[in-house]
């Protein structure tokens, strides 16, 4: 993905932290790489804007063929998962905090957890993941669904099951990768109270992944159970 | 919003506990009543927590209480347009049947 | 005018050009004039192939039979001249070229926001440009550049996920652009430079990044979406597996109908900046125009439907998008008044970029009206798919854009080469390519109202007599391009040297930047204190110049 | 087909997406696969006047071109008597009906496994879950491929086979106009004929006003 090079550059940071030639004081520098991350998650949201559509547009196609398909969605692993990333959020909110008030140690250790989370979040999708494989779930050749009335329509909407899934997981792969990035900088004594623009704006993004799955959550886990 | 120092407001730990505590029980809540048969008010609810849940994230995590107006609008600008893309597609959905026999066809 | 200094330098002083030398000094560089340059040698280039396939699709259709190519082979090259032409050459045309040179001029920066990212989005650009051509050179794509499904995902036997792979890619450079610009005009600009004090060039370029950043992710996913499709035949938009086309085509025109506007925008941006100089005015309703930029923006994103009108969208759908196709309308009369306004009682002159503007005005109003006439969803029934399309279309892309940005390149070529080119071949290109271009397109316009279906490889013979003209259109038009392309590269090593300011106009790159302007643009920081196109009073010197 | 009379195409594709255009109507519509699409018209001027596909679908696109002839009304009975050898759509579907073995479980009441088809297209449906819908082709003919997509209120889903695959585009055409003639005349369509743009020989409509003389469906001509 186009992510990560993307992000790092946000930072606005040459090889040492001096200024770059293009702005007049720290404090513009500061601002336009957090406005740039904005307008980023800007293109993000719709990048998935797109696949949110494709979403909406089936569920109110196949309704019924979609109550049939969350019945295969492990609402367990769901929720621990949600509950996962929002404890990642909450360790990335606290490391920007850290870094704002310039401390290296508490800034490195919560980089840490949030990277841990992170990892946990991406093996359970994995045993879902896993899941799906075992039961035929995954759309293509070896596609197969219980209910033969859906055998068609169950197929798309596992398609956009691992399309949103597998996109957001995308995006936590290169979030951890950035993670590691900021861990290794914070060590080397990269950041202070005066310059953490790198922290934040990774920050935001990890945020921003978080929020994909507070919408992906409900979407696929919950809604439509009953139906 | 320029010409200042370098000064940023830091938010204290209890608010980031707080916000963090109410995350994970709306996470309960919307797991739970998504087991409650409520017909198209599921539907309702679990968007309506979404929503909410985002919205602290943005607030708080993602400080854009003490941003700029001009990042709140970045934002507002980009959950716009998303419905703009969602809704607007959808409104052909479901119109389509209105017109299941053309007039001439009557 | 144009009083060209002869005097010869005894050494010119550093600019960005002589600032340092070899390859690495340009592939590295981050400095948005050089950056521009790279893009400009790249964009031509893939014009030169888009136009040679645009000629053997004219060449075929000399005669009604499909005699020249096989079917086959036609297919392919409306794709690909599509393809190239849009994605490769017109998206990035005036932004990625005149946009990165001028726009942190304009507003009186060092650089844009980010130098590097701007580097890199010419890398990804290139990197898609290299996957589209190894699709082209491997066998070429036939599915049309919309890339209907179930065609595109089921049938089609070439190379279409490379294709869409090179457009995805490029996509990306798009949104860095666009991203870059966003940022930069908010907080990069001089001091002094309020919001209503910025040329309309940068408006218009604002507005054109709003759709980038907006519009293009979705194209992107929609393209992935379409790749994945094909290889698993999961069904997303297959209809034999419960799938609908119809919502690819709703998700590719959310984005291509406001990419039209991407290729509009930059261009109505350049004839923003040229009227007022050549007319020796201040520009007619500075407010209007550039609000009337933004609002372009906004609503071009609730239209995309006309496209979709006999494609089984439903017809209360195709109301409402047919009636806010209409509205668009309105902001673009609003600049066409204030054009026409800015050079009613002025002192008009008439140099090569005029010569283009003029006929980005007059084609632009052509090709507009006749959207208007596709809008209205009763005609639209009649003449979608046929030619006429063809000929709307050609006439905003080719008769619009192309001509703006030759207009923009004539306008500042003396910035950023530093020498003047020769102004009467200029002229006469100029004419040819205006007299080409109507030979080529108008016929087009009957041919489509007669009936004759686009993207087709032969046709019926009651059409040949309007293809004919056309096809000798298109070789005049070939000439017309060529033209500049010589006397151009000429000038670069050969022309006049330029002064800072050939035309007398007004705007920072003109006034406080030396011609080619120095890395980081200015000597001393400019600081603005009037509004733009003060023509009432002389023009400054820039420092250095 | 005959001038000054109405006529409704209900059209099909079994490929990819096609345009039926017919330059001299100012007239074209898209047939997107997998749904049926609506076209209608009146021809006032006898002549013959072309037909093209106007959607790219492919390496010929450009020789899906055909005509439409237009008659007098006299002109056109006697071609119909002429030709119209291999009896109407309502026929052919009436005979699908039976030979798919519909009619084993449809009766004309609601005595047999699956509810009467008499008077279902163009009413109400009382669907499992208390919603209801109109019946319309489209409705139809999901009930025959996806029996289990909306099931009938009081019948169970899984009885009705899945013909999903097993009747081609053709035969669910016919199958549509026979079940809509078993609704009340006032009801159904003036007329349901189909156009597939490749059908066009030379002389003859692809388009027909009555429902007889069944065009195949639109198909890629080369491949497939
Ligand atoms: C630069 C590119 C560009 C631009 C600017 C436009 C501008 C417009 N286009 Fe165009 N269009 C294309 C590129 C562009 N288009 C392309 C590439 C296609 C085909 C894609 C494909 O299928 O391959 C297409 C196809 C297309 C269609 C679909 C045709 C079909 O396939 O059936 C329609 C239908 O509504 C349409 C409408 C419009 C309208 C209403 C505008 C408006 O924005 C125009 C507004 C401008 C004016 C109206 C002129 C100035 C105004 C005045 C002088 C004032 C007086 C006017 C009035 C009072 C009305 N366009
Ligand atoms: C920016 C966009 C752009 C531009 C600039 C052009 C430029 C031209 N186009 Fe393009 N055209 C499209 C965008 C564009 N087109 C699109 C999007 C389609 C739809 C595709 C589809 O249906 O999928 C299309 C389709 C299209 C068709 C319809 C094909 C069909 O439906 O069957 C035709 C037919 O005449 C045509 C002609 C031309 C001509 C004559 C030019 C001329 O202006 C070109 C002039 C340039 C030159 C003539 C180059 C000069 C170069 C030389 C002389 C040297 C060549 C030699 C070497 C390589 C060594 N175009
Ligand atoms: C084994 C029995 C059986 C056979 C054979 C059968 N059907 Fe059905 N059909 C049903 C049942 C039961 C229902 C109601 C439940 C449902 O909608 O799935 C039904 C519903 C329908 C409906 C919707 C009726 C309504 O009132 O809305 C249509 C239309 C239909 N069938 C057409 C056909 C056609 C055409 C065929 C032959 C190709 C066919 N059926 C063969 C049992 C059958
Ligand atoms: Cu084109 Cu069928
Ligand atoms: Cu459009």
């Amino acid at each position: 993905m186009a992510d990560s090079p993307v992000t790092i550059e946000h930072g606005g940071m040459g090889p040492d932290n001096s200024l770059q030639e293009q702005f007049d004081n720290s404090e513009q520098q500061y601002e336009t790489s957090t406005l740039g991350m904005w307008a980023f998650l800007l293109t993000e949201i719709m990048f998935f804007g797109g696949m949110f559509g494709a979403y909406t547009v089936y569920r109110f196609k196949f309704p019924e063929a979609f109550a049939s398909t969350s019945h295969w969605m492990d609402l367990l692993l769901g929720t621990v998962n949600t509950a996962v990333l929002i404890c990642s959020s909450f360790t990335m909110a606290m490391a920007v905090r850290a870094s704002q008030m310039g401390k290296k140690k508490a800034l490195i250790w919560f980089l840490i957890f949030t990277l841990i989370l992170g990892g946990v979040f991406l093996f359970i999708k994995g045993v879902e993941y896993h899941e799906k494989y075992v039961e035929h779930h995954i759309p293509g050749p070896s596609f197969q669904y219980e209910e033969a009335a859906y055998a068609h329509t169950a197929q798309i909407l596992f398609f956009l099951y691992f399309a949103m899934t597998g996109l957001h997981a995308i995006h936590m792969i290169v979030g951890v990768g950035l993670l590691t990035t900021l861990i290794i900088m914070a060590a080397k004594n990269r950041f202070n109270a005066n310059y953490f623009t790198p922290v934040e704006n990774i920050g935001l993004y990890w945020h921003f992944v978080d929020i994909v799955w507070i919408f992906l959550f409900p979407l696929l886990y919950l809604i439509g159970r009953h139906a | 919003m320029n010409g200042s120092p370098v000064s940023h407001h830091i938010t204290p730990v209890r608010t980031y506990v707080i916000i963090f505590l109410t995350l994970l029980v709306l996470t309960y809540t919307t797991a739970k009543i998504g087991e409650i048969e409520l017909g198209d008010w599921n539907f309702v609810v679990a968007i309506s927590i979404a929503i909410t849940k985002a919205l602290l994230v943005i607030l708080f995590f993602m400080h854009a209480k003490d941003s700029s107006n001009l990042t709140k609008m970045f934002i507002g600008a980009g959950f716009f347009w998303m419905m703009i893309l969602i809704l607007v597609t959808l409104c052909d959905y479901i119109s389509r049947p209105w017109q299941s026999n053309p007039v001439w066809m009557r | 005018m144009s009083t060209v200094l002869e005097q010869p330098r005894v050494q010119q002083p550093v600019n960005y050009l002589n600032a340092n030398y070899g390859w690495k000094s340009w592939l590295l560089t981050h400095d948005h004039k050089r950056i521009a340059l790279l893009y400009m040698f790249s964009i031509t280039a893939f014009f030169f192939v888009g136009g040679f396939f645009a000629l053997m699709m004219r060449l075929e259709l000399l005669t009604p039979p499909g005699d020249l190519v096989s079917s086959d082979t036609y297919n392919k090259l409306f794709t690909m001249h599509g393809i190239i032409m849009v994605f490769f050459f017109l998206v990035p045309s005036i932004p990625a070229v005149l946009g990165n040179f001028l726009l942190p001029i304009m507003i009186g920066a060092r650089d844009l926001a980010f130098p590097r990212i701007n580097l890199l989005s010419w890398y990804i650009y290139m990197l898609g440009g290299v996957f589209t051509m190894w699709a082209v050179v491997s066998g070429g794509v036939d599915t049309g550049w919309t890339f209907y499904p179930p065609f595109s995902t089921s049938y089609s036997q070439t190379h279409v996920i490379l294709a869409a792979l090179g457009i995805f890619v490029s996509g990306f450079s798009s949104i860095l652009t666009g991203l870059n610009f966003i940022v930069t005009v908010h907080k990069m600009r001089a001091p002094g430079m309020t919001w209503m004090r910025l040329p309309l060039f940068v408006w218009g370029h604002y507005a054109t990044a709003i759709i980038q950043v907006l519009g293009t992710p979705v194209i992107a996913i929609t393209l992935v979406l379409l790749g994945f499709e094909r290889v698993l035949h999961a069904g997303i938009f297959d209809p034999a597996l419960g799938g609908d086309p119809v919502l690819f085509q709703h998700l590719f025109w959310f984005y291509s109908h406001p990419a039209v506007y991407i290729m509009i925008l930059p261009g109505m941006a350049v004839v923003s900046e040229v009227v007022p100089c050549f007319s020796r005015k201040r520009i007619f309703g500075y407010e209007f125009i550039a609000f009337s930029s933004l609002a372009i923006a906004v609503l071009g994103f609730l239209v995309w439907g006309h496209h979709l009108f006999v494609a089984g969208e439903s017809m209360y759908s195709a109301m409402i998008f047919s009636f806010l196709s209409f509205a668009v309308a309105v902001p673009s009369s609003v600049k066409v008044f204030n054009w026409t306004a800015t050079m009613y009682q002025g002192s008009i002159s008439y140099e090569t970029p005029m010569l283009y503007a003029f006929g980005f005005i007059g084609l632009f109003t052509i090709g507009g009206l006749t959207g208007i006439v596709l809008a209205t969803m009763g005609l639209d029934v009649h003449l979608t798919d046929t030619y006429f399309v063809i000929a709307h279309f050609h006439y905003v892309m080719v008769g619009g854009m192309v001509m703006a940005y030759m207009a923009g390149i004539h306008f500042w070529w003396p910035k950023i080469s530093g020498r003047m080119y020769p102004e009467n071949w200029g002229r006469f290109s100029a004419l040819l390519v205006f007299v080409g271009f109507n030979l080529t397109f108008f016929p087009q316009f009957i041919l489509g109202y007669l009936g004759m279906p686009r993207r087709y490889h032969a046709y019926a013979p009651e059409f040949q007599v309007l293809n004919v003209l056309s096809s000798a259109g298109a070789s005049v038009l070939g000439v017309g391009y060529v033209l500049p392309m010589i006397y151009l590269t000429w000038s670069w090593f050969r022309g006049p040297i330029a002064p800072p300011n050939p035309w007398d106009a007004r705007g920072l790159e003109w006034e406080k930047s030396p011609s080619p302007p120095p890395t980081f643009n200015f000597i001393e920081r400019p600081i603005v204190t009037e509004e733009a196109y003060n023509y009432a009073r002389p023009a400054e010197v820039p420092v250095g110049g | 087909m005959p001038a000054g009379r109405d006529v409704a195409l209900t059209m099909a594709s079994e490929d990819v997406l096609h345009s039926f255009f017919v330059p001299a109507f100012r007239l074209k519509h898209d047939l997107v696969p997998g749904t049926f699409q609506h076209m209608g018209f009146r021809a006032t001027k006898p002549g013959r006047y072309h037909i093209f596909c106007a959607e790219y679908c492919g390496t010929d696109h450009s020789g899906m071109i055909g005509w439409v002839t237009v008659m007098t009304p006299v002109d056109y009975a006697n071609w119909m008597a002429a030709n119209g050898g291999s009896g109407s759509m309502v026929e052919q579907g009436e005979r699908l009906f039976q030979q798919m073995g519909c009619v084993s479980c449809h009766l004309s009441n609601d005595s047999g496994r699956g509810p009467t088809l008499n008077n279902v297209y163009g009413h109400p449906v009382q669907l499992e879950g208390g919603k209801t819908m109109i019946a319309d082709e489209s409705y139809i003919r999901n009930a025959i491929i996806y029996p289990n997509l909306r099931v009938v209120n009081g019948y169970k889903r899984d009885i009705m086979p899945n013909y999903q695959g097993q009747i081609s585009e053709e035969g669910l055409m016919q199958l549509l106009v026979y079940v809509k003639s078993l609704s009340e005349p006032s009801k159904t369509p003036a007329a349901a004929g189909k156009a597939g743009a490749r059908a066009a020989a030379p002389a003859a409509s692809p388009a027909s006003a009555r429902p007889s003389s069944p065009a195949p469906p639109a198909r890629r001509p080369l491949q497939q």
